[in-house]
């Protein structure tokens, strides 16, 4: 069984989906305590959504500096899977994991709606059950998901093909293309090795056809079968439940 | 002085005012008042018992005015577990699920502070219901504003929306729904009222009551500051110059802190090591302790001098009344002091011992030593006078009932449709409810846009509808029929969707009692609320009152918002409100009279408020209640969508355009008005209650109409769902008229409608943080 | 003359302020427990065309008393850099 | 000593700053033509107990280069109000 951590930290609030997205999936969830120094032997760590620390200061700024965060660098450093949604991006930013930073949408405004990304990068562990350049329609739910960085660094990312996740548009005749003014329109970038990736958009919410659409299940596929341990089956996307 | 009469003794706290006439005053209690209070202690009262009388007894906590009135609600029924009196009202759902929910009013706060205030009401509602043990898993909210030309409006509303948004989100609970109108008569006067839905297991359940003498009263979350100190009172007066002058000071919400207290509380509940859990709100320790012994039956004894503080230096009146926010009052037995202190430093939280439960039902405040308040626990919450107050409807009223517009309208019947689309009351709400998370928990299934909120209860197969509603035109016009209205507007939201409408909680927003038209107005739409629960079997499970809604200019329209719960069996088979695809039959179920009485029509147009509204056929409604559940059950549904403001024209143009982020809308051709003798207007406009619009898959209207005739529901096959990008077109037989409109038009003048008049508003988005 | 001036805007003293503290607790823990009394707000950076300081001082004050700050929740303090530039 | 310590935190220069294009435009439209260049961060004001201001100062560097502000998009400025009290 594909072992996968879900770190919380105070004010995280999608554990529990995230947990249930990776069950569905054929994974094992559990939940990691950000004052935690081990993984405790998970394949792979998700990062997920929330306000950890209320996005006090900056999203993200705090939470970088919680115990849990040292075991991650090294679990990233060994090469294995980590994944930082919405806020669990903003963390992994704030800490060096990934280059950039989030900030204020363009709009000033936290926006909640669905919108279209394109599937930039498949040979990550998160989205290689994606077929390239397959557009795909997920919720953001953000204030701070304006993707940031020089030109310079903007430059080199698209240069190693880092851009995982870009909005395209429309999602609806009259909805501006790139929701939050994102550089690039980048939604999501991985680092140099491919194995730690962050996005803001939440695959999480709607990763079963019972809410409508499963476009987002193929992240925490991806990942189980990434790591060759699926469980055949709890992959037949049997409703788990809350953790 | 030391006030020792015959009575209980208590002192006043070194170095505070003495208790003048003035003060007295001041504290808003009048003289019968302040006398059952010298009767009562057989001495005058110190200043903390001042103020916590004053607390205790305003409308917010006492319902003097209001409580005759609301004794005649509904409160029972099969499902019902928890009514009125507790935090939150709770339901019997299915599989052992319950559901606790409620509804409360932030008017005040948010009128002096708007992004504060909203912020911290969505604060407090969450408070009440996971309270209760149950996890929110939704919020809805309901708003009124002044005209958006106003920029002192616009700035309420972007702060108002920003604050809701800002708190709901941080906690991490999706906003599922809710409503927004504008009018005259709340420029300066905005109404905040939120709602939480919780669920729980029915036997996790957890009432706020201490018992037990000699247990532990704990004060846990955020430290007590300042803030708020007599918001009770305050939000029970009208808003003056004076009021602007001795304005508590600004609470501030910590969202943050409210989720980790949230956890901790839950984990509190769940782990059975405390007696009952109380939230602060309005009057914060006064009125949770107060509450919470008088439920049970026990005194208290507080001492504040051990209550965690924000500042140094707080005296016992400032400890009792602060409402600084996000703190919780628990009652333990005193061997599992430690252990809750542990769940909450787990948390990041602290709990405090302040008090303990006492056997001589005293409601006992001790300060470094000095018992600054000692007053009977049972008196202090039931002693207050209740009032009767006059209630007389107006002439005035009557007469703008009985009239109807005079000048040339703004627009022909086909331009009338943009205009209405255009109406920042009718138009989409995108604006608003995009900066609500709507997705968090992963469990929508229906998001805002439509006609109600659902979510899936997790692990199961079942959900909730919810909706929120009020028309205030109608109350104010016609109290009661305003009444029925709510409910049953309500009530239909949520039917559409397929489900069982199961109990309401309501928020009555109201001006000043003391004046006869306004009690009216009050008792009148609270008979209309209760005799539509009645008839639809939604017992009224609680709700909050918010009084004295005026400012200088005037009062507020009475708006009793009816909070709806309805249970969806399986969520699989919910009917979304907007047209599917090409081709399906439209069926408009109801009886269409051409009522343009208290109609948007008529205000839009014709710039007139009046006639009267629309009469509700309650037992219309329920039938129509039932077919829509069992329409949906047989899969007979492809869409349902009901008339509200702007009548038939405004519902078929939405279900066109359709859901916010569908990538095309879609056309419609219709055939209406068999009726003889109605004009255009009131074939396109009437605001007639009781229809609804729905399509059905191919070849099955006439199953649909079959199935209606069995419920007693007239239903008409009026048109076919038609192309993407395509045409409106609505053709009146009486008149052999047909009236056109593109699609993609309606739809821009839609959305834009409010993004267009708040362009330039996000700069006070500086506002928080 | 144009003169660059600074506007600090920081929550009324005595009012909750949950970012302050946040950012007090988060220095405690870097190590930094000189820090105390930690307070957060916005800082507002603007170029005034006006022909002294003192005038582009009122005008900043009238901008922060209608829109930059919120009169009810925020305190506001105004810096004018000495020498403007022509 | 304490010294009271104001930082001001303003998005890099030449970074899109929506928040300060936004102030700018309801300026405009408050009538005040006369600001221009309008950037909006954050001030964080705090009390640092430190032997001398220069070394109050440097504390505060080494806060804001771990915490306050972040290097890829934000500048600060500190200043040490003259003057500590014991
Ligand atoms: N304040 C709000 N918050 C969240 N959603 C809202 C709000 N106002 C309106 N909505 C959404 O827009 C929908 C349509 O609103 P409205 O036109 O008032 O509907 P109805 O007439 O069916 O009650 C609501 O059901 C809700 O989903
Ligand atoms: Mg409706």
């Amino acid at each position: 069984m594909t072992r996968v951590a879900v770190v919380r930290f105070p004010g995280s609030n999608c554990e529990p989906e995230t947990c249930r997205a990776v069950e569905r999936a054929g994974g094992t969830a559990f939940y990691v305590w950000h004052r935690d120094t081990s993984l405790a032997d998970a394949d792979a760590v998700i990062l997920p959504g929330g306000f950890s620390y209320g996005d006090y200061l900056r999203s993200g700024a705090i939470a970088r500096f919680s115990p849990i965060m040292e075991p991650i660098r090294r679990h990233a450093a060994a090469g294995a899977p980590v994944l930082g949604l919405c806020n669990g991006f903003q963390i992994l930013c704030e800490a060096g994991l990934l280059p950039g930073a989030l900030v204020r949408n363009a709009g000033l405004k936290y926006l909640s709606r669905p919108v279209d990304v394109r599937i930039e990068r498949t040979d990550t562990p998160f989205t290689s059950a994606y077929r390239p350049g397959e557009v795909i329609r997920i919720p953001v739910g953000h204030g701070d998901g304006r993707f940031a960085a020089a030109d310079s660094v903007l430059d080199a990312l698209e240069a190693e093909g880092r851009v995982v996740l870009r909005y395209t548009g429309p999602a609806a005749p009259d909805a501006p293309e790139n929701p939050n003014g994102s550089m690039r329109s980048i939604a999501g970038v991985c680092n140099p090795a491919g194995n730690v990736v962050g996005m803001m958009p939440h695959p999480e919410r709607l990763a079963e056809s019972a809410l409508g659409s499963d476009a987002g299940h193929r992240v925490f596929l991806s990942l189980v079968r990434s790591l060759g341990r699926t469980d055949p089956v709890s992959e037949r996307r049997s409703p788990a439940g809350v953790p | 002085m030391t006030n020792v009469t015959l009575g209980i003794e208590a002192h006043p706290f070194p170095g505070e005012r003495a208790v003048t006439p003035a003060v007295v005053r001041e504290h808003n209690l009048n003289d019968r008042e302040y006398a059952e209070i010298v009767a009562m202690l057989r001495r005058a009262p110190t200043l903390t018992e001042l103020g916590i009388f004053s607390a205790l007894w305003s409308e917010h906590c006492s319902y003097k005015h209001t409580r005759p009135v609301l004794r005649t609600f509904p409160t029972t029924g099969p499902q019902v577990i928890q009514g009125p009196g507790e935090n939150a009202g709770v339901l019997r759902l299915l599989d052992g699920w319950a559901v606790a929910f409620k509804i409360e009013s932030h008017n005040h706060p948010s009128a002096v502070e708007p992004y504060q205030g909203a912020a911290t009401g969505v604060g407090g509602i969450l408070r009440d219901v996971f309270t209760m043990g149950a996890r929110p898993v939704a919020v809805l909210n309901s708003l009124r504003l002044g005209p958006l030309d106003d920029a002192r409006n616009r700035y309420l509303f972007a702060g108002i929306v920003k604050g809701v948004g800002d708190y709901g989100n941080c906690v991490g609970i999706p906003t599922l729904g809710g409503e927004v109108a504008f009018a005259p008569g709340y420029s300066g006067n905005p109404l905040v009222n939120a709602m939480c839905v919780g669920l729980l297991r029915e036997k996790d359940l957890m009432r706020a009551r201490a018992h037990g003498v000699g247990n532990v009263l704990l004060t846990m979350g955020a430290r007590t500051g300042r803030d708020g100190i007599h918001g009770a009172s305050f939000a029970s007066e009208e808003l003056s110059e004076k009021s602007e002058a001795r304005r508590p000071q600004v609470q501030v919400g910590d969202p943050f802190t409210e989720k980790l207290l949230l956890e901790a509380t839950l984990e509190l509940i769940e782990s059975g090591l405390t007696v009952g859990i109380q939230d602060m709100g309005a009057a914060g320790l006064t009125s949770s302790s107060a509450e919470m012994a008088a439920r049970g039956g026990v005194g208290v004894e507080l001492d504040t001098s051990l209550v965690p503080t924000r500042e140094p230096g707080m005296s016992p009146y400032e400890i009792m009344l602060s409402e600084s926010q996000e703190r919780m009052l628990v009652v333990a037995e005193p061997h599992r002091v430690e252990a809750i202190q542990a769940v909450c430093a787990k948390w990041e939280l602290t709990a405090t011992p302040v008090g303990r439960v006492t056997e001589d039902g005293l409601f006992r405040v001790v300060h470094e030593g000095v018992v600054v308040a000692a007053i009977p626990g049972e008196k202090l919450i039931d002693g207050c006078p209740v009032y009767h107050p006059e209630a007389v409807e107006p002439a005035a009223v009557g007469a703008r009932r009985r009239a109807s517009p005079a000048g040339a309208p703004r627009a022909d019947p086909a331009g009338a449709l943009l205009l209405l689309l255009d109406d920042p009351s009718v138009a989409s709400k995108r604006w608003v409810y995009e900066q609500y998370d709507s997705t968090v928990q992963a469990e929508t299934v229906l998001g805002p846009g439509g006609d109600a909120g659902v979510l899936r209860v997790p692990g199961t197969g079942f959900g909730l509808a919810l909706s929120v509603d009020c028309n205030q035109r109608y109350v104010a016009l016609d109290p009661y029929e305003g009444g029925k209205a709510a409910v049953a507007e309500a009530a239909r939201n949520v039917a559409c969707t397929g489900a069982v409408p199961l109990g309401i909680t309501d928020c009555l927003n109201f001006g000043n009692p003391d004046r006869p038209e306004v009690f009216f107005q009050f008792r009148e739409a609270c008979r209309g609320i209760a005799d539509a629960c009645r008839a639809f079997g939604t017992p009224v499970t609680g709700g909050n009152v918010s009084l004295y809604n005026e400012s200088p200019t005037g009062a507020i329209d009475p708006t009793p918002t009816v909070g709806m719960v309805g249970l969806l069996r399986d969520v699989g088979k919910r009917v979304p409100s907007h047209f599917r695809a090409p081709g399906d039959p439209i069926v408009l179920l109801g009886t269409s009279r051409g009522h343009l009485g208290g109609s948007s029509y008529w205000e839009v147009v014709h710039d007139f408020v009046g006639g009267a509204p629309p009469p509700v056929q309650l037992e219309a409604e329920a039938a129509l209640q039932r077919l829509l559940a069992d329409a949906a059950d047989q899969g007979l549904l492809r869409s349902a969508h009901d008339c509200s403001d702007g009548g038939l024209a405004v519902a078929l143009a939405e279900c066109c355009i359709g859901e916010p982020y569908a990538t095309a809308p879609l056309g419609a051709q219709v055939n209406l008005g068999n009726e003889p003798g109605l004009a255009p207007e009131g074939v396109l406009y009437a605001e007639d209650a009781g229809r609804v619009v729905v399509t059905t898959p191919p070849g099955s209207a006439r199953g649909l109409c079959t199935l209606a005739a069995r419920h007693g529901v007239p239903a008409e096959p009026v048109g076919t769902v038609g192309e993407s990008n395509g045409l409106l077109e609505i053709h009146t037989r009486n008149d052999h008229l047909t009236y056109r409109w593109t699609v993609p038009e309606l739809r821009r003048i839609y959305f834009d409608a409010l993004p267009r008049r708040m362009g330039g508003e996000s700069d006070r988005s500086m506002e928080g943080r | 003359m144009t003169w660059r001036v600074h506007v600090r805007i920081l929550p009324r003293a005595g009012l909750l302020d949950p970012q302050g503290q946040a950012v007090e607790h988060a220095l405690a823990a870097l190590r930094f427990p000189e820090a105390s009394n930690v307070h957060v707000g916005k800082a507002v950076a603007l170029d005034i065309a006006a022909p002294s300081a003192a005038e582009a001082e009122a005008k900043v004050r009238a901008m922060c008393d209608q829109l930059l700050a919120n009169p009810v929740t925020e305190d506001y303090e105004i810096e004018v850099d000495v020498g403007g530039s022509a």
